[in-house]
């Protein structure tokens, strides 16, 4: 099957008999009133009103899962995991299911805009392609390129573009990205991303990692979690541990949950390695001075600074010697402080001491083709960009896959840094703020729309390599472009003899795949046919996947924690930007899909709320529905308060992702943005933004508005089953064990 | 003005003239006042209110008159409930009297049967309201369609459908046949259109001997199916509700203390407009501060028997087994519906104690008062029944209680006032409000019983 | 259904529901599902899943607030009363949509017969039969069905252009006053046994799943037919010692469950719900 | 009108008994009627297509154009394309002014919008794919007779008319009959009388 051939299978010409069921129970139509227009060529699998499912690769977040999307009378309409994918095995979380809401949001951008007397015009894509051109012909270094996380060929291609213009400044930016984790891991088991094997830990110990929610790989680590769970004659019950200052999915979800202060979980983690050092066969996975580092780490200190009890502490470290292999994880509220790395390291080092490394820790394979490799972002090159900006050595700014108007910390001021930069340019799918901010605004293609290769930077098994196909037509033909269209243009224009044989970037991306074809399992000798065969699976699995190699150090481990900061009268309270799974940094709060889901925890839809104990509500008079003003050094901000028990006291958390000042009817004016008032500080040995770091005040203001939200309404009541049973709960020394199956 | 505190006064005056009688209601039915036109227009400004809400409803849904899940019903059903239970005393009056030879009733039973048929014609309109596709009610009633479909005979909505279509066309029935007598007076002493009007409506009756036969056995006939027919309907009512199973709801003793709450509001009803009457229309005559006392006292009774059953649910859920609706009824009395459940125990249990005094029974005044308060309490009582059991069901998640119905359903429910009292209205003008031939019949009556004790 | 019908049937409206028999009363099928809360982590993939299979609309924040959201499945998160000052025992998720009952409250109130029991044992809803009358919302005691207050489509433009694009065209968007709520995707099902009839068998233990357990990351929510006793959720039934006709389960009766983990909700009201709960499990010795 | 309506209940196997209740069918076949009257008149349509030369001279199989009716419950149009395939070797014919047409259309690649004129509303889900699959497939019928129960007679139409009513009880009608299981078996059985499996 030729390339036209497979875009025209997906020609959308009619919509067949099967029109839009709008109508509801209206009366029975008039015979000859409607008309129903047939194919003129239908596609090979085009049968009107049988759904078709097509591969392609839900772009959401950077886990990157296999999907399969139901294609019927030629519009995309649902989407399901692919079974073929390692990372989704056929399921899909509710983020991934709303990617058709982007597909088909009515405030996708249409057409190219550019700011002409301060306004945003509709143009010509020619008018634009050709003004792009003049402004980046002497670019140089004074052009930048701020991208989101990005893998596969559009990675390659923005870098090639990037470096064809002579500028070395391709700045990846991610909000959510763990560093200092990377770092860390690094440090301690001599690779940047291990692999966690969470179905075959029997213990799992995480400091604040959302593994179940959007930490790395959510529903990958879902279905592992399933099976650590699961339990029968063979195999036990798996018990997992969660200590963080704001409860997470994952924390919900934990066997002990532990309200532990925020920035001590080194402590708390090297506590554990000081007493578990007492075994010895614990003691011979680490170098002594090992335990001599970590013999400050004393009860008393730990019980000090963590706020954990004695108790609890001495439950957690029976059931670390009792279950092996065991698995600790670090996660974000570890690592958003000053030490944040430090703080990673001490709780990976839990994990050598208990001899996990090479059981729950192990590597991962070695991804074939280094310039797809993901480039995964920080924001430390935000930082980086940010500052670039303000000392005016940008003059043409390229943004995609990153909205830093919205997401950046207020302190930075980015949007004001950016009126320094002649010629802003955005490859956007609406107006978010960022676009508001440029001089050119691009439309792409939805990620239904357009083609394109991935590559997952956490590959549960082997290495798969995903291809992004177009479920349907473009909703805009004449407005959008594929991106990596756009880029092959512009650099034609510079390297004609290189991009000239790639009529557009599906071709790019055919031969591309069709020249590394040896490396991949199961390749058809045919190259049309091998393509197909590609589309058709949606994942190109590698070969023979090369393993990367462990390589342990633990003595070298800075294991000396700074002391806990002093407490601060003016700004008691640390705040917890929390992230919701759904929203990400905020680029997916335009979907109603995602505003109308409630949050797991709070079960509130629509909007921002600040979480506030009720011990510490009570102290500072708030009450449910309260506006509240929060107040740290940086700036102010008002949101309504709700009174939840998963929190450290002295912690407040307001989700980030809504607060959006544009992008549309379903973001705009929706909630609050807690990023706005971060404190200015950052993690010492990357430079990252530490984002567990604000502290912050409080005060109520007379306003009081109804907590908008799915649980009953019942004043004053925490929400509880009445003595029904609707979630029973057995004790799992209890429930009876059923053979294997 | 006649002190009526002592027991030997008569109900009605045995010396009066016929012709008096014919006077007296016919005047009332001649051009009304300014205080008519007054008192219509305002009704009709309430209808309109609710006419608009109903509009509104229809065009927007039913969401803004701020029903939500899990308070899928609100207080269209309560007071749909309470019209139907409004209809009750006029089956009482003139039908259970009737039979049973209560001659104090015939002042005032026309206009009380006038108060049923019109208060189920409320009651009607509410079932439809409430309908989220009004437009398609017809798909509730059982007959032979094109699509072979039946509607569902297990639904105790059906049987209410069916029920209170029949009581109706009865009631209607009962209250024209009743009245052909009257309106044969009517005409012959009409003009104009007015003539016309009777003469149609009285049917061409002549006042012979086999008219009156036949009209006895009729009346007598329609009385005795009426009779269980009121006593059916509030029981399907009833089982709107008992055949359920909600908390609060699921209650076997509901059919006999929903007859009893409907003949008790009927009861207050009939009070209120007993005195209005008198007094608009001068009809101190007929109605008769005698016959306040014995609507008082049987107004009383009822309400000491509808007490009764309203205790007898609470113990039995209380010392039940049932902990969803003990659950229910400690948030009836304790929660955010509190001030209105106690409100109802109040008014439906303490304040008919006053009926207990001769002088409060004496008193239009106090009766009226003692009267609308026993109406609040009975809508109150049925309010009671629907709302709490959505705001405490079973399920604890959807539990909420913070509901409160929005003004298209208040406004709704003021409209149905407007539209009873507009009915009502030009009941008066159109049809005599006292029966005139049987008030004749109980003023011979009593003549004849003077003239047998004088001749004993 | 004609008179002549129900007369010729009339014993089948006579038994009682469920007689007991699953044989008998659903011979080819019986839909069912099992949940196991344990493994369901309360993430909301299921919810944004039957919102995108079902057409399910998005009323916005001020319907919202006024509880008239049309969620068919929702997670509900409880909080244990006897944690202490904060839940060290995490929360306790449950999904709930309808339990497809089979002797179904609601089935029995609603006046025009607009929801009732399908020989494959759902409980259908027929949105355009279905007058409004809400009598069968009253008398779920789930309350986990939606009535559409407003008419989303059209007046509310619950799916601005372009967004009715996605709208799934085998299945109906319901306009004002109807009730409406999960269906276990009939539609899904209804295709699913009509390929199976043309190639002459019953439909396959996991040929066909519900939006919610196919999206389901960690496969917590399992579906299929219990009439076929090797489905995995017959199994599951089986294995957790719960019977469908039962009001009280054999194991329950002594008030010791012996460590099996089945049971189904509000299951004393004898509504004879199709959704099998596993109960949470935690570590007390963590 | 009352002909057709009753013509509409024989078609399909031999049913067995009269429905009780006669009387009450009474308002069916009037409402039957009815629709029918309103259905009446011809449609016109962007070409004239002759069924009475495609299935009735030339004695063209109904699923040779309707070829997505056995396979999907949507049985949509036949595509530009299916009618392109024969004409384009037809030369006697192409002259002809609707071939013509057909073929503008054709060039153009631009779909012929048909006028719809068995429009059901839109919570009807008539599913072709079953009833062909069933009386064709299964029990051997002839084709023709299959798709005439409610397109009627085709062959002796140009342009498709509405025949039947595709009323509710119309289709009731159908499924409360007991039809032969199969071809070979003497096994009866109704149709689905369950509302879910037409309205979801």
């Amino acid at each position: 099957m030729n390339d036209i051939d497979r875009r025209k299978l997906l020609k959308l010409l009619g919509w067949s008999s099967a029109s839009l069921a709008v109508a509801g129970c209206g009366n029975p139509p008039e015979s000859g009133t409607g008309t129903a227009e047939a194919y003129s060529e239908p596609g090979d699998f085009n049968v009107p009103g049988v759904g078709v499912y097509y591969a392609s690769t839900c772009t959401l977040c950077e886990a990157g899962c296999g999907i399969k999307g139901r294609v019927r009378e030629g519009r995309i309409l649902k989407l399901e995991g692919s079974p073929e994918c390692a990372i989704s095995k056929g399921r899909l979380c509710g983020l991934g299911q709303a990617s058709v809401q982007h597909h088909y949001n009515p405030d996708r951008l249409k057409e190219p805009l550019l700011r002409v007397n301060g306004n945003l015009q509709p143009v010509t894509w020619d008018k634009a392609l050709s003004l792009i051109a003049e402004k980046t012909k002497d670019a140089g270094d004074k052009f930048a390129f701020l991208t989101g996380p990005l893998s596969g060929h559009l990675k390659v291609l923005v870098q090639n573009y990037v470096e064809v213009l002579g500028s070395k400044n391709h700045f990846v930016y991610d909000l959510l990205a763990n560093k200092a984790n990377q770092l860390a891991a690094e440090k301690v088991y001599g690779i940047s991303n291990p692999q966690v094997q969470i179905a075959k830990a029997k213990l799992i110990l995480s400091f604040g990692a959302d593994f179940l929610n959007c930490w790395e790989s959510p529903v990958h680590f879902s279905a592992e979690y399933a099976q650590f769970r699961k339990a029968n004659e063979g195999k036990a019950r798996g018990v997992l541990i969660q200590a963080e200052p704001k409860m997470t999915l994952t924390g919900a979800n934990a066997d002990r949950w532990i309200a532990i202060k925020a920035g001590s979980e080194g402590v708390f983690a090297l506590g554990l390695v000081n007493a578990l050092l007492e075994d010895a066969h614990h003691a011979k996975n680490v170098p002594a001075s090992v335990a001599e580092a970590v013999r400050k780490y004393d009860k008393a200190r730990v019980d000090r600074e963590t706020g954990v009890s004695e108790e609890v502490f001495g439950r957690v470290l029976a059931q670390l010697r009792e279950r092996s292999p065991s698995l600790v994880l670090s996660g974000p509220s570890a690592e958003g402080h000053i030490h944040g790395a430090q703080n990673a390291a001490a709780i990976m080092l839990l994990n050598v001491v208990l001899g996990n490394v090479g059981k729950t820790i192990t590597a991962p394979a070695k991804i074939p083709f280094p310039q797809m490799a993901p480039a995964a972002g920080d924001t430390s090159a935000l930082i980086a960009f940010n500052q670039a900006l303000s000392q005016g050595r940008l003059q043409t700014v390229f943004f995609h896959g990153a909205n830093p108007v919205f997401t950046a910390p207020g302190f930075m001021k980015v949007r004001e840094n950016l009126k320094k930069a002649a010629f802003k340019v955005a490859f956007a799918h609406y107006r978010d703020e960022t676009a508001e901010e440029a001089d050119l605004v691009l439309p792409l293609d939805s990620a239904l729309e357009d083609w394109g290769t991935h590559v997952a930077a956490y590959q549960p098994d082997g290495v798969q390599i995903h291809m992004q196909q177009p479920l349907m037509e473009r909703l805009y033909p004449q407005g959008t472009r594929s991106l990596g269209d756009v880029l092959l243009t512009l650099l034609k224009q510079r390297r004609p003899d290189e991009y000239n044989p790639f009529p557009d970037y599906y071709a790019y991306l055919k031969s591309a795949a069709i020249k590394n074809k040896a490396a991949f399992k199961d390749a058809a000798a045919d190259d049309e046919e091998f393509w197909y065969q590609t589309l058709s699976h949606g994942v190109l699995n590698v070969a023979k996947p090369e393993p990367q190699r462990i390589a342990l150090n633990p003595g070298a481990l800075d294991l000396d924690l700074p002391k806990p900061a002093e407490e601060d009268l003016h700004y008691p309270l640390r705040l917890v930007p929390s992230v919701r799974a759904n929203f990400r940094d905020g680029r997916h709060a335009n979907l109603p899909w995602l505003q109308e889901t409630p949050d797991p925890l709070t079960t509130i839809v629509w909007g921002s709320w600040l979480e506030i104990h009720p011990k510490t509500a009570g102290r500072w008079g708030i009450a449910e529905g309260d506006i509240v003003e929060v107040i740290s050094k940086s700036g102010t901000i008002k949101a309504q308060a709700y009174l939840f028990p998963g929190l450290e006291p002295n912690t407040v958390a307001i989700p980030i992702g809504n607060g959006h000042e544009a992008m549309g009817r379903y973001a705009k004016d929706v909630g609050v943005n807690p990023l706005k008032i971060l404190d200015p500080v950052f993690e010492k040995s990357t430079g990252e933004l530490a984002l567990h770091a604000t502290r912050v005040k409080l005060r109520r203001t007379e306003d009081n508005r109804t907590v908008v939200k799915d649980e009953g309404w019942r004043p004053g009541v925490v929400n509880t089953q009445m003595n029904r049973k609707i979630v029973a709960t057995l004790a799992a020394d209890k429930i009876k064990l059923f053979p294997e199956e | 003005m006649p002190d009526f505190t002592k027991g030997e006064e008569k109900d009605i005056r045995d010396t009066i003239a016929w012709a008096q009688i014919n006077g007296d209601v016919l005047r009332s039915l001649s051009k009304p006042r300014f205080a008519f036109w007054a008192l219509f227009t305002f009704a009709l400004c309430l209808f309109s209110i609710g006419v608009a809400c109903e509009v509104y409803q229809w065009r927007r849904g039913l969401g803004v008159a701020n029903f939500d899940n899990p308070h899928v019903w609100g207080l269209y059903i309560s007071t749909f409930i309470f019209w139907i239970g409004m209809s009750h005393s006029g089956t009482l009056l003139s039908a259970i009297l009737h039979i049973i030879h209560a001659d104090w009733r015939k002042p005032i039973y026309r206009f009380a049967e006038a108060m049923t048929t019109f208060s189920l014609m409320t009651a009607g309109l509410f079932v439809l309201i409430h309908l989220g596709r009004l437009w398609k009610f017809y798909y509730s009633l059982p007959y032979p369609s094109e699509r072979m479909l039946w509607p569902n005979f297990q639904s105790p909505l059906l049987w209410d459908a069916i029920a209170i279509f029949t009581y109706l066309t009865s009631s209607i029935l009962f209250l024209y046949v009743g009245a052909i007598p009257d309106f044969a007076i009517c005409r012959d002493n009409a003009t104009g259109w007015r003539k016309h009007f009777y003469s149609m409506l009285s049917l061409g009756w002549m006042g012979t001997d086999r008219q009156w036969r036949s009209f006895r056995v009729t009346y007598l006939t329609i009385a005795c199916f009426l009779i269980p027919l009121a006593v059916s309907v509030h029981s399907i009512v009833a089982s709107d509700f008992a055949m359920s199973q909600q908390p609060g709801w699921h209650v076997t003793s509901f059919p006999p203390y929903f007859v009893a709450g409907a003949l008790y509001s009927g009861c207050a009803a009939i009070i209120t407009l007993f005195i209005v009457l008198r007094y608009t229309f001068r009809f101190e005559e007929y109605m008769t501060m005698p016959i306040l006392d014995k609507v008082g006292r049987l107004t009383f009774a009822i309400a000491m028997v509808w007490t009764y059953l309203n205790f007898v649910e609470y113990a039995s859920v209380w010392y039940g087994d049932d902990m969803y609706a003990k659950d229910l009824l400690i948030q009836k009395a304790t929660g955010p519906y509190s001030p209105f459940w106690w409100g109802m125990n109040f008014c439906g249990s303490v304040v008919p104690l006053l009926l207990l005094s001769k002088s409060v029974r004496g008193s239009p005044t106090a009766m009226m008062i003692v009267s609308l308060l026993l109406n609040l309490g009975m809508w109150l009582e049925r309010w009671m029944i629907v709302a709490p059991t959505f705001s405490h069901g079973y399920y604890p998640w959807t539990m909420d209680h913070d509901q409160w119905p929005g003004f298209v359903q208040w406004g709704i429910v003021l409209g149905s006032f407007g539209w009873f009292g507009l009915l009502f209205m030009l009941f008066c003008k159109l049809v005599p409000s006292v029966s005139m031939y049987e008030v004749k019949e109980m003023v011979y009556h009593r003549t004849l019983a003077q003239r047998h004790a004088r001749e004993a | 259904m004609s008179i002549t019908r129900m007369f010729r049937d009339w014993d089948k409206y006579r038994k009682a529901s469920p007689s007991g028999d699953l044989e008998k009363d659903h011979p080819d099928y019986k839909w069912a599902m099992a949940i196991d809360l344990d493994i369901c982590t309360g993430c909301n993939a299921c919810v944004v899943a039957c919102y995108a299979e079902n057409n399910v609309p998005t009323v916005g924040k001020d319907r919202f607030e006024h509880g008239q959201t049309m969620h068919w499945l929702r997670i509900e998160r409880y909080w244990n009363e006897a944690d202490a000052e904060t839940p060290h025992r995490g929360a306790q998720f449950m999904p709930m949509m309808c339990q497809q009952c089979a002797a179904a409250p609601c089935e029995t109130v609603c006046p025009v017969g607009a929801t009732n029991q399908t020989p494959d044992g759902l409980n259908s809803q027929v949105y355009n039969r279905c007058i409004g009358s809400r009598y069968c919302s009253a008398n779920c005691p789930y309350k986990v069905r939606y009535f559409n207050w407003y008419d989303y489509p059209e007046q509310e433009v619950a799916w601005p252009e372009p967004l009715p694009m996605q709208l799934n065209p085998d299945l109906t968007v319901r306009s004002k006053g109807i009730m409406e709520k999960c269906t276990f995707c009939i539609q899904r099902l209804r295709a699913a046994q009509s390929t199976a009839r043309t190639e002459g068998r019953l439909v396959r233990d996991g040929e066909v799943l519900p939006a919610c357990a196919q999206s389901c990351p960690s496969g917590a929510i399992v579906f299929g037919n219990l009439a076929d006793p090797y489905s995995q959720v017959a199994k599951l039934w089986r294995q957790q010692q719960v019977e469908l006709h039962k009001d009280k389960q054999d194991k329950d009766k002594t008030g010791d469950n012996g460590g099996v983990r089945g049971y189904r909700i509000l299951e004393e009201l004898r509504a004879y719900p199709s959704v099998l709960y596993l109960e949470r499990v935690r570590d007390t010795k963590a | 009108m009352l002909r057709f309506a009753l013509r509409g209940r024989k078609g399909l196997g031999a049913h067995k008994s009269r429905p009780l209740l006669g009387g009450l069918m009474l308002p069916a076949i009037l409402a039957a009627g009815i629709s029918l009257a309103a259905a009446g008149s011809k449609i016109e349509q962007p070409i004239e297509f002759p069924h009475d030369v495609h299935a009735g001279k030339m004695g063209i199989n109904c699923m040779y154009c309707h070829t997505y009716a056995r396979r999907s419950a949507v049985s949509g149009l036949p595509p530009l394309q299916k009618c392109i395939g024969c004409h384009e070797h037809i030369d006697s014919v192409k002259d002809k002014p609707r071939i013509k047409k057909l073929f503008e259309y054709w060039e153009a690649k631009r779909p012929i919008p048909w006028k719809k004129i068995h429009s059901l509303p839109d919570f009807v889900r008539f599913d072709h794919e079953r009833h062909i699959q069933r009386f064709y497939f299964q029990q051997g019928q002839p084709v023709q007779e299959v798709c005439a129960h409610c397109h009627g007679d085709v062959k002796t139409m140009t342009v498709a008319e509405k025949v039947t009513p595709l009323t509710m009880g119309w289709c009731v009608s159908c499924h409360e009959q007991d039809h032969p299981e199969n071809a070979v078996s003497a096994k009866t059985a109704n149709g689905p009388n369950d509302c879910s499996y037409c309205h979801k």
